[in-house]
């Protein structure tokens, strides 16, 4: 299945929205850390609703946000949750990015990463958009270390990458980024019901819910453009 | 998509620039001095000549073998 | 009165380990996000009682750390806490760092960074001894948006810069650094007594220790080495 | 000290390279493979002459002028 039939089918069932919701949690914190200055061109890739563009204009005064996705439904969407003129969207896919060297200030990029067909090609494309001295915020749920997210490639066609955090730091070097930071990002604010419910249907135990969310939470890595 | 994302977006198999074809433009201009809102058109690849749609708004700028009719 | 007497003598009555204790709270999330290599060489900046290189030691793996003081007594003492062999101090400062160029690869910093004689000169000085891709980890609790911290001036006779947090951005791209990120990271671990306390000593209200700890913490500003 | 400090300290004043004379060592070497600990002696600027005491095993690299003696 290509990475449009799948996530068109997401659009159109409203699981963007789902994943607003839940990603906010976490995805905030690390909105947060970015060094956006006024005026700096930000590029969102896989953004889905879009929401994370969104939030940098409304609070770190960046100056255009572009959303680029595979999926045309979540472009659509994206585009109809915002009247922002500075806000736009674009189809497009990890593996040739659209855009021109040095073009962008940041580029951003939440739980979306892991299905660009060969990473390495785009870390490779993420570096040649970025100005020198522009960083790349990579956040991810599924990874090596959280074991909890292995499965998640069961319900799902699109080959994932693995990488632990080390391989995160190798590739951006690689890449010729430099990495700057590397943070589990948890999530506070799921709620985690208490021992007696347990076992739910997706958390066996309350402990490895706990440690999904409160420690692995979402694995951040920062890298910058020479 | 507004006129000025042309400044930055390229082809992507070689990176060159794209010319915009066949522009049709929202009929309410906002005026915000970012130029017009373009609806509908083409982009052109000025070095090999491939060409994106521009749908509902939204410039489609997969790779040609990645990009399908739109499903009815 | 110089760094030396004033620091010499926080040291001899104990307040470096008083430090530790406190700053502990906030530099740990710091530094558990440098992306210290294995073997990579860490110079800590104002290091007082040496707890950051130690915990870079025995967590992250890191080879050589060195920590810098003005203060004698504070690199006794803290030669004191170690007998690690790979751990070294130096008494030196912040105007005039004696290590060679490109020769560091992550240089941390504690609330020090504020009392140097000319922070630009400083940060020229750091820019200089990191290698390419090197990280500069600037942790403070004294700066402007941190109202409550502004008091402190009145008790210590060395000049602090207070600069806020667009300062420290600009401050470090001024001395050719990329700003990589920027955060408050929070005290969640202070004890913020009930209600019914208030007023304490140090705190009239229980909403301005919330916000003082619990909201501005730590600003972490991180710069990369070009 | 470990004598493999030498190999990134720089006189202060003027970045060169420092030399170590007077070494005395401690007893116990601990074999670590990373040379010797230095428990005393001075650091002399190769380039301008400046001198720099090695105190209790802890070198002072301290510009001149900031340098003072230990207070009685
Ligand atoms: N190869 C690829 N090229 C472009 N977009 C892709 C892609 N693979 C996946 N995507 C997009 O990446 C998104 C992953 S879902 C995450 C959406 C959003 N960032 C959030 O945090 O909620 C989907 O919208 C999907 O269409
Ligand atoms: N100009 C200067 N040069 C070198 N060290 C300095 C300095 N000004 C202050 N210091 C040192 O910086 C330290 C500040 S106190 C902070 C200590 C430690 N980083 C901690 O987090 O607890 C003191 O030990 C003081 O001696």
């Amino acid at each position: 299945m290509s990475v449009r039939e799948e996530f068109d089918d997401w659009a159109t069932s409203g699981r963007d929205k789902g994943m607003e919701e839940r990603h906010w949690h976490t995805a905030k914190h690390a909105l947060a850390r970015m060094p956006v200055e006024p005026g700096d061109t930000i590029l969102d890739l896989g953004c889905g609703s879009g929401y994370a563009g969104r939030a940098l204009r409304d609070n770190a005064d960046a100056g255009r946000v572009y959303g680029l996705d595979g999926s045309p439904e979540m472009a659509r969407n994206a585009t109809e949750y915002t009247d922002d003129p500075q806000v736009g969207y674009v189809v497009g896919d990890f593996g040739s990015l659209p855009f021109a060297d040095d073009s962008i200030d940041h580029v951003w990029s939440m739980e979306a990463f892991y299905y660009a067909a060969d990473p390495h090609t785009t870390l490779e494309e993420i570096a040649r958009v970025l100005r020198p001295g522009g960083t790349f915020y990579c956040a991810v749920n599924y990874y090596e270390e959280n074991v909890h997210s292995h499965e998640w490639q069961e319900f799902i066609e699109i080959e994932m990458t693995r990488w632990d955090r080390e391989q995160y730091r190798e590739g951006f070097r690689d890449a010729g980024l430099r990495v700057a930071e590397q943070d589990n990002i948890p999530d506070r604010e799921i709620t985690i019901p208490s021992e007696g419910e347990f076992p739910l249907e997706d958390w066996d135990t309350r402990d490895a819910m706990v440690e999904r969310y409160r420690e692995y939470g979402t694995l951040l890595t920062v890298g910058v453009a020479p | 998509m507004k006129e000025s994302l042309l400044e930055i977006l390229r082809c992507p198999l070689d990176k060159h620039e794209l010319e915009l074809e066949d522009a049709e433009y929202a009929d309410d201009e906002d005026g915000d001095g970012d130029g017009n809102e373009v609806v509908d058109g083409t982009l052109v690849c000025a070095e090999c000549g491939e060409r994106y749609p521009i749908e509902d708004g939204i410039p489609n700028l997969l790779p040609p073998d990645m990009r399908e009719e739109t499903p009815a």
